[in-house]
């Protein structure tokens, strides 16, 4: 066959430009994505990674021709099938459009529309599509084509609902009557259904738990090997990337810096970029080996101990009260835990395992149904909120965008704490301060503090919050995905301060987290959170060399594993050079 | 089907407030009815006959407690009391002459004007931007800001009056029965045309620029996106993806407004003499017809209750969201 | 999935591009409606088209007892025994052809005419002239004029004849007892409740009496197929549209479409008459009550006759005619007649008595012979206690009753240029009338009593029997002054008289009213009347003055119904009367 | 301060510039007007005069100044929609945060309260309300306040719902802030935009249910607003006596503070929603470099001029999408 020859895709010196308004002062058109040139064989598996921000989606965007305004392609050609997808027509592209050309998008949540049912979402591309897509693949005309009946539309839609593992039940659904997961392979079966050539997947995976992710990637590579198409695989996660792409392009704010194999880039990553990236993404192995360490050491001073936080027998329901009936939702079962001064625990778990219900009612922003807290040996009285425990347990966010007031200062974020636990008085509330940001290595901190957050990079921000989280000298810090919203880059120096600040503080850690590699690089210990229950708990090293419980199991394979130089694979990319 | 519920609980709450606002409202501030009444007279009525009416009109001096609940239970009973205004008849006809007049212009140009605007906006949302986009939304916002009864006089007198192309007042021509023929029907829609002009004019603003906003948020999301890079038709993007999804949370607010046109509509039909509510309401006021005054407002109240039923009913049927019980 | 929403979606695609079709809908409809424009048909001069009352529909009421009843149920409907004709200040004998005292005016006797039937064709009967006055002694609800306060007994001594047996001797009575109405016994004395009854299809003497169209914006009453005056009524019927305001009401006399109307027309010779001086004519004679300007005169310093004479003076009543009358009527001398009472009127008195008439000097000095004292261009009084104040007053007047709140102003504006500072106070009819009757007020603006009689006109001035206390509610006489000597001429003529004594009596209030000068007279109220004899004639007007050209004056509107004519039937009796 | 920029923004969008201007010249008329004309209330001339060179705006039918009555009504007419306007902000403000914020049995209550309000029509209340308080500013302000701050509550509660789960509100939470700070000082600065656009939107409310009222005669008919002007224009029948100039300027005047307000709230949103106008920037810059365009995607790479939307279908739909062939 003659496509054997061509590439499936070829773009070339792709330049997108954001238009601005240049009747304002100081403003100037963004180029968005830059000189870009790639080529996508038929079959193959070509990846895209880069940070957030690095011009990927613009790019999709800009293939797809969806790009929204102010965005304009400024520059470059993209042949697929023969035809440039710039220069043709609307309406001849809109049949290339879904019939060769799909797109699994990037958060599932929000791409099925709402208010239509699943099927009539399916009916749509259908119905838009048949008629042409006979006409394309048949020699016959127009008029003698009999449109299928329902019932076999129906029965391709069934069946393609079954290559992604759901049943034909979730077609009479609506959109929010479906998990996340199951949201993602309709997509994915949406992309499928007119057994397109290539389908672009813009980070498929993202919004969901390590578990669905890794089942997810599972079937899509499953499919490709069943029907044969191409995948451009957009994402931001290089461990994926690398255990399963033919072929890898690393992006960085809006260029293309390198086109090669996984294996290519591991052996020899001439960027400093690409090699930071990888390094970033290796980080897992090498520090959960340096804990080790600590831990041992720490091991005989175990039981000497003091118990910062111990929770016993905790259990939280939620009553959901309608007009007739009353319905409850168990959140928390009978959960126990032991927090150890100057130790760390991580608490793992899939989202909706109970792990943030979990942090508020040690935080006190709820009050547990049953079972008992204690904070040292006081008890934590559940009818009252108390200022001095307030005092003693602190939080950090997920998100450091978010985390703190925009309106306010860094200075105003540092002394409100300060203040209100009458940590010091009001003329040595700035020094205080100003030792607080050097301590969490915002040096020198006077040219800090008269900041605003938006002033700071994300990483600089959890800094300040974790600043915040210190001021009232807390014995116990719960951090909530500390590092999640924050690129790979940042991510090492961020954990390796908080793991400095608990040994200097002798603080107790509680680390929300659903990602294993950042428990294994941080955590002494690791409770493993499903469905409420804690259903392992146990030394790091312990739980993650020798897991017990199925789904510590499940959660331990999901870790995605460097490529192995393999033979296949080697072959594969000979073909593309 | 807890939406629905909880939306009828709502109404109902609000049925109750309305009722005992109504109560409470004329029977506490200061003022004398049968006194008022009689004062047409010009002080020539006999106090004995003063005695015999208040007694008839129930105005006796029991406590308020008592008389609520004697409003409570003739109001069970369909019964709304006598007017004072119109003594002796019965509040439900004064206000049955009216009402359906009343609903009818009000229905059709809050109707007409919603769905108006409405398209209008997605159209200039779809084609933001556009000279259209940008002329229309002042243009209204000019029109909207004028009092609708003030529009509603410019209208009559240059439609009217001067160029005499509409009728200058009433539902209807007086010399013609109300019927179902072609004749009378659309006679109705001629003499309901400047008074629904005025109310479309001044309203249609707000409904198109919630619209064109809600919908340019909509357009943002990734089903939108997703919708194009399907190959569908702008049509089909634009009305079954975008304008489904928009109409939405419009129509929550198109049920909060309905009580503001209603009330707007009031004033137009004074200045049309539509047979209507609006002149009613101002009359039982000045006349200090609490009878009358507790019914308009009650039949006021209900009937934007009853639309907003109805709109709940259709949103439900919009938003498969609303129906599930999760 | 619910089956309505598939209809939906189903019909959804067939309107798909509404809003463009929706646009070129409305204006097909605006211009249809443009189009339908119908002309009436039916002939001229058959249905005469009148304005009464304000209402912005019809309720169906034709209770002659009630005081809602719709506008000629007393003089349409139903007839009176005698009619008071307020232009020749004489009964006119209707249902009764003549009355009759006895020698003590405690005996009134009608004798009622023979051949009267009613208009379902029964004979009019001497039982139902009697019923008609019994009824409203066992309702005294609907006794709404009193009568049963002055009559012992009535009964018929003879054939065809009706005596009242009075209480005592009142004889300026008389015309209240002989403008009462007669109802049929044979249906009235079936009803269970004459108070609450509406009387939908009344049965009665009048002209008109035939409800033949009720519907809530027009109504008709055709004409009585038995009247018992031969030959009349020569139109078909009366036609009432309604009109919530004067405005609309206005509008359609303007146009054409009402021929009678009682209305205050602004600047009537340019709105009204001048698009066609041939057809179109008003009467606005000064038969109405009297506007004063009412002081609290049990209160300081309105209790001294100086200074309320001097407030008098301070008024300039030709600016207050001008503008808020628009010239229509004239000021009022120091008699306080009406036009009503010119055959009582002395211009003796006038011409003895001049603070009526405008003259800031005099009213400085009567101020001062008051004794109050002007400080710095502002009066100070001496109240009940003693103590000095300065002199502010507020005017309380109806809002919305223009004309009033106008002359309010004016009267304002003068006297505070006077040194009084004066503020208008605008209030709902209810608590304006509350104040009035409960004499909380200083001044006001409000009627005189118009009666048929000066007897009741001076009782309600001067007469101390109407005095009632601060506080106590009164039905008239708000200014709450009484003269023993005006009470001596009041019995006198209460017990009745012969006609030259009467008016002996009459000048003798005159003389009295204009020494103690009780209120302050501002101006007659027109009689409002306007008619376009297009179609229909024989209408009263200046040249031909037998009724008020008021569509208002019941029952003086059957006097004008006997003479109107159309145009078109009897051309050679010619336009104008 | 970057969370205000919206402030300076609002003064550099053409919209809300000119919205601003045209407002403070109207405020700044309605303060010094008053002083330079004649006495409003005063019947100095012949009624129903046209406009003339001694009446510029002619005469009312009580011989006053139509001029001076509109300017001197325009004091009043604002102060009591501005007046209304904070008042209803501020009461919305507090009751929409605090269901918001709080949550649980007080928010159902309150949230009950603001719909049964919001149900009610406001102006049958505030017809009868204003029927029975004693006429003046103080009862119109209240009558209007009364019925008319559910809105702003319900929008201030949804927006309070949307930043309570704010990282930044909890962790003032969890720093121990005491609850007034959190409502004032991290939560109500977040809505200044959205407070200033209510505060607007319920001023143009006010402003005409005043006038409607007035209109009415519901109101103190002895001031001058403009409402009452429009009351005595009608009851002097102006459409009668064809007096055009009795009405037309007052309710000029209201038209042109409802559209200077409407103005500022168009740039507000254009500010705080940079999507409304992000494309009629787009289209500005690609006509200045001199192409024709269409919404779905633009091409303008190597001098090439590419018009993706040369008509595919006839549709009318598809042609409207063509913004592009209006503006040429």
């Amino acid at each position: 066959m003659k496509h054997n020859h061509l590439p499936l895709l070829q773009l070339s010196n792709l330049e997108v430009t954001y238009l601005s308004d240049l009747s304002q002062a100081d403003t100037q058109d963004f180029i968005s994505v830059q000189d870009v040139s790639f080529d996508i064989q038929e079959g193959e598996l070509f990846a895209l990674v880069g940070e957030s921000g690095c011009g990927k989606s613009t790019l999709i965007n800009a293939v797809l021709r969806t790009l929204n305004p102010p965005g304009v392609i400024s520059g470059g050609q993209c042949f697929f099938l023969g035809s440039d997808l710039f220069q043709i027509t609307e309406s001849k592209l809109n049949q290339l459009r879904w019939s060769a050309l799909s797109l699994v998008p990037q958060s599932a949540m929000n791409a099925l529309n709402p208010v239509l049912n699943i099927w009539a979402q399916f009916q749509d591309v259908l119905e838009k599509h048949d008629q042409q897509d006979l006409s394309l693949k048949s020699s016959m005309s127009s008029s003698q084509i009999e449109q299928p009946s329902e019932q076999e539309l129906r029965t391709l839609v069934v069946e393609t609902l079954e290559l992604v593992e759901l049943s034909a039940d979730v077609l009479k659904l609506y959109p929010h009557e479906l998990s996340g997961g199951m949201r993602q392979r309709v997509t994915i079966a949406l992309a499928l259904i007119l057994r397109p050539k290539l389908i672009i997947m813009d980070e498929p995976t993202t919004a969901l738990d390590v578990i669905v992710q890794h089942e997810i990637m599972q079937v899509v590579l499953r499919l490709r090997d069943e029907l044969g198409f191409s995948i451009l695989l957009i994402t931001h996660d290089l461990p994926l990337v690398l255990s399963l792409a033919d072929r890898v392009g690393i992006m960085q704010k809006g260029k293309l810096l390198k086109v090669a194999t996984p294996t290519q880039l591991l052996l020899e990553p001439q960027i400093d970029y690409i090699a930071q990236l990888i390094h970033a993404s290796k980080i897992p192995i090498p520090k959960a080996l340096n804990s080790k360490l600590t831990i041992e050491s720490a091991l005989p001073k175990h039981q000497a101990k003091t118990v910062t936080l111990k929770a016993k027998n905790l259990v939280k329901i939620y009553k959901q009260k309608s007009f007739w009936k009353s319905t409850q939702k168990t959140v928390l079962q009978n959960v126990n835990l032991e927090l150890y001064q100057g130790e760390t625990l991580a608490l793992v778990g899939a989202s909706g395992s109970g792990k943030s219900t979990l942090a508020r009612l040690f935080m006190q922003m709820e009050q547990p149904t049953s079972g008992e807290i204690y904070l040292g040996e006081k008890r934590l009285d559940p009818k009252k909120v108390d200022r001095a425990f307030k005092t003693q347990i602190q939080m950090v966010f997920q998100d450091p965008f978010g985390a703190l007031n925009p309106i306010h200062t860094i200075a105003y974020h540092l002394q409100r704490p300060l203040l209100i636990h009458q940590v010091c008085t009001a003329q040595q509330v700035r020094a205080q301060a100003l030792a607080l940001l050097e301590s969490v290595g915002l040096s020198p901190a006077h040219e800090f503090i008269d900041r605003y957050p938006h002033a700071l990079s994300g990483g600089q921000r959890q800094r300040v919050c974790i600043a915040r989280a210190l001021a009232s000298r807390p014995k116990l810090l719960i951090a909530d995905e500390p590092t999640s919203m924050l690129d790979v880059s940042l991510r090492e120096d961020l954990l390796l301060l908080l793991q400095q600040l608990i040994q200097e503080h002798q603080l107790s850690l509680l680390l929300i987290t659903h990602d294993l590699s950042t428990a294994q690089a941080l955590a002494d210990q690791v409770a493993i959170l499903d469905q409420g229950k804690i259903v392992e708990q146990g030394l790091t090293t312990e739980v993650f060399q020798n897991p017990q419980h199925p789904f510590t199991q499940r959660l331990v394979k999901a870790i995605p594993q460097t490529p192995n130089l393999s033979a296949s694979q080697n072959l594969r990319e000979d073909q593309s050079v | 089907m807890s939406y629905i519920l909880k939306r009828f609980v709502l109404y109902f709450l609000a049925f109750c407030v309305s009722l005992i606002l109504n109560f409470l409202l004329p029977r506490l501030m200061p003022g004398d009815p049968v006194g008022t009444m009689f004062a047409r007279f010009k002080g020539r009525l006999s106090p004995e006959a003063m005695d015999a009416l208040k007694q008839s009109l129930g105005f006796s001096g029991d406590s308020l407690l008592d008389q609520f609940w004697a409003y409570l239970h003739s109001l069970s009973q369909g019964d709304l009391g006598l007017s004072v205004a119109y003594f002796p008849t019965p509040v439900t006809e004064v206000i049955a002459t009216g009402l359906w007049w009343t609903l009818w212009l009000a229905g059709l140009s809050v109707l007409i004007s919603f769905i108006i605007g409405t398209s209008l906006g997605i159209l200039i949302a779809w084609r933001r931007g556009s000279w259209l986009d940008q002329s229309l939304p002042p243009l209204f916002a000019f029109l909207g800001a004028f009092p609708y009864f003030w529009l509603a006089m410019l209208l009559l007198w240059v439609f009217g009056f001067q160029l005499d192309w509409f009728p200058l007042r009433h539902a209807y021509g007086d010399d013609l029965e109300p019927s179902w023929s072609w004749l009378f029907i659309s006679d109705m829609f001629r003499h309901a045309a400047l008074p629904a002009l005025s109310i479309i004019l001044a309203t249609l603003g707000g409904w198109m620029l919630s619209m064109r906003n809600t919908m340019i948020t909509v357009l943002g999301e990734d089903y939108i996106s997703l919708a194009q890079a399907k190959g569908l038709s702008s049509k089909q993007v634009m009305l079954r993806y975008a304008a489904r999804n928009a109409i939405l949370p419009n129509l929550t607010a198109f049920g909060m407004a309905i009580g503001f046109v209603v009330s707007g509509s009031l004033l137009t039909e004074i200045v049309f003499s539509y047979p209507g509510q609006g002149y009613l309401l101002v009359q039982a006021v000045r006349a200090q017809d609490y009878p009358l005054m507790q019914g308009l407002f009650l039949t006021i109240t209900t009937s934007v209750l009853c639309a907003n039923c109805l709109l709940d009913l259709l949103y439900v049927l919009l938003d498969p969201r609303t129906r599930s019980s999760s | 999935m619910f089956y309505p929403l598939k209809i939906l979606q189903s019909t959804y695609k067939q309107f798909a591009d509404l809003p463009s079709k929706l646009f070129v809908l409305i204006l097909v409809i605006f211009g249809l409606c443009i189009a339908c424009k119908r002309e009436h048909d039916e002939p001229p001069g058959n249905v005469l088209t009148i304005s009464v009352e304000q209402h912005s529909s019809w309720i169906r009421n034709f209770n002659p007892f009630s005081p809602n009843a719709r506008r000629f149920t007393r003089a349409g409907i139903y007839e009176p025994l005698m009619i008071y004709n307020s232009i020749r200040a004489e009964l006119v004998p209707w249902l009764a052809t003549k009355y009759q005292w006895n020698h003590d005016y405690t005996e009134l006797t009608f004798t009622i005419r023979k051949g009267v039937l009613f208009s379902n064709g029964e004979q009019l009967t001497i039982e139902d002239v009697v019923f008609s006055f019994e009824l409203l002694k066992s309702y005294p609800a609907l006794d709404t004029g009193g009568l049963w306060s002055v009559i012992r007994q009535v009964e018929s001594r003879q054939a065809q004849q009706v005596t009242l047996t009075l209480i005592e001797p009142f004889q300026p009575k008389l015309f209240d007892l002989a403008q009462h109405i007669v109802v049929p016994k044979s249906i009235w004395s079936q009803i269970k409740d004459p108070i609450a009854f509406t009387n939908p299809h009344p049965i009665g003497t009048g002209p008109f009496t035939e409800v033949s169209v009720f519907r809530a914006q027009v109504f008709e009453l055709g004409k009585n197929p038995h009247y018992w005056r031969k030959g009349k009524p020569k139109i078909q019927a009366l036609r009432f549209p309604a009109f919530p305001s004067n405005d609309q009401a206005n509008l359609a006399l303007v146009t054409g479409d009402v021929e009678w109307a009682g209305n205050f027309v602004p600047a009537i010779e340019r709105t009204f008459v001048d698009p066609d001086r041939k057809h179109r004519q008003y009467w606005f004679p000064l038969v109405g009550s009297m506007v004063n300007l009412v002081p609290n005169t049990l209160k300081a310093p309105f209790n001294q006759t100086k200074v309320r004479q001097a407030l008098s003076q301070a008024i300039n009543r030709d600016k207050i005619v001008e503008i808020a009358m628009y010239g229509y009527t004239r000021p009022a001398d120091s008699t306080g007649l009406s036009d009503g009472f010119s055959r009582f009127h002395d211009q003796q008195v006038s011409q003895d008595f001049t603070w009526t008439q405008y003259d800031v000097n005099r009213a400085n000095a009567l101020l001062k012979e008051a004794g109050l004292e002007k400080k710095q261009g502002q009066w100070f009084y001496q109240d009940e206690q003693g103590s000095i104040l300065p002199l502010n007053l507020t005017i309380d007047v109806v809002s919305g009753w223009s004309d009033w709140v106008r002359a309010a102003q004016v009267i304002a504006h003068h006297l505070t240029d006077l040194g009084i500072p004066t503020k208008v106070r605008t209030s709902e009819f209810s608590s304006w009338f509350d104040r009035l009757q409960k004499g909380s007020f200083q001044l006001a603006i409000a009627w005189a009593d118009d009666r048929s009689s000066p007897y009741e006109y001076y009782r309600w001035l001067l007469g101390s029997d109407t005095v009632k206390a601060l506080g106590e509610s009164t039905a008239g006489n708000f200014h709450r002054f009484g003269d023993s000597t005006a009470d001596q001429i009041l019995a006198k003529l209460k017990r009745g008289s012969r006609q030259q004594n009467e008016h002996d009596l009459v000048k003798q209030l005159q003389r009295r009213y204009a020494e103690l000068t009780p209120a302050i007279p501002l101006f007659p109220n027109p009689q409002w009347g306007a008619v376009n004899t297009k179609n229909i004639v024989g209408f009263p007007s200046q040249k031909h003055p037998y009724a008020p050209l008021s569509p208002n004056r019941e029952p003086e509107c059957l006097l004008v119904f006997d003479q109107i004519r159309p145009r078109l039937s009897k051309p050679q009796q010619g336009a104008k009367p | 301060m970057k969370h205000l920029k919206w402030l300076s923004a609002i003064l550099d969008n053409p919209k809300s510039k000119y919205g601003l201007i045209l407002i403070a010249l109207l405020v700044l008329f309605a303060c010094i007007g008053p002083f330079l004309v004649v006495d409003p209330t005063q019947s100095l001339a012949r009624p129903h005069q046209a406009p003339n060179l001694s009446h510029f705006f002619g005469t009312t039918g009580q011989g006053q100044d139509v001029l001076a009555q509109t300017i001197v009504g325009a004091g009043p007419t604002l102060f009591i929609g501005f007046t209304v306007g904070i008042l209803v902000t501020l009461i919305g403000a507090l009751v929409g945060v605090l269901a918001g914020y709080l949550g649980g049995l007080i928010d159902e209550l309150l949230t009950a309260l603001i719909n049964v309000f919001l149900v009610i029509p406001g102006l049958p209340l505030a017809i009868i309300l204003a029927a029975y308080l004693p006429t003046g500013m103080l009862s119109m302000i209240l009558i209007l306040t009364f019925t008319g701050w559910a809105w702003t509550a319900r929008v201030i509660r949804a927006q309070t719902l949307s930043l309570r789960d704010k990282d930044f509100i909890k962790s003032a939470q969890v720093i121990g802030e005491p609850l007034w700070r959190i409502l004032i000082i991290e939560l109500l600065p977040h809505m200044a935009s959205l407070l200033l656009s209510t505060f607007i939107g319920t001023t143009i409310y006010a402003i005409g249910a005043q006038v409607g009222l007035e209109f009415l005669g519901l109101g103190d008919m002895g001031s001058v607003t403009w409402g009452t002007n429009l009351y005595w224009a009608a009851n002097d029948q102006a459409l009668l006596t064809r007096a055009w100039w009795t009405y037309v300027p007052t309710g000029l005047s209201i038209a042109l503070v409802g559209f200077a307000l409407a103005l500022i709230n168009f740039g507000l949103d254009e500010v705080t929603n940079p999507r409304l106008t992000v494309d009629r920037i787009w289209r500005h810059r690609l006509q200045a470099m001199g192409y024709t365009f269409s919404r779905a995607s633009v091409y303008i790479g190597q001098k090439q001029v590419h018009d993706f939307s040369q008509p595919s279908s006839p549709q009318a739909l598809e042609s409207a999408e063509k913004g592009g062939n209006d503006e040429a």
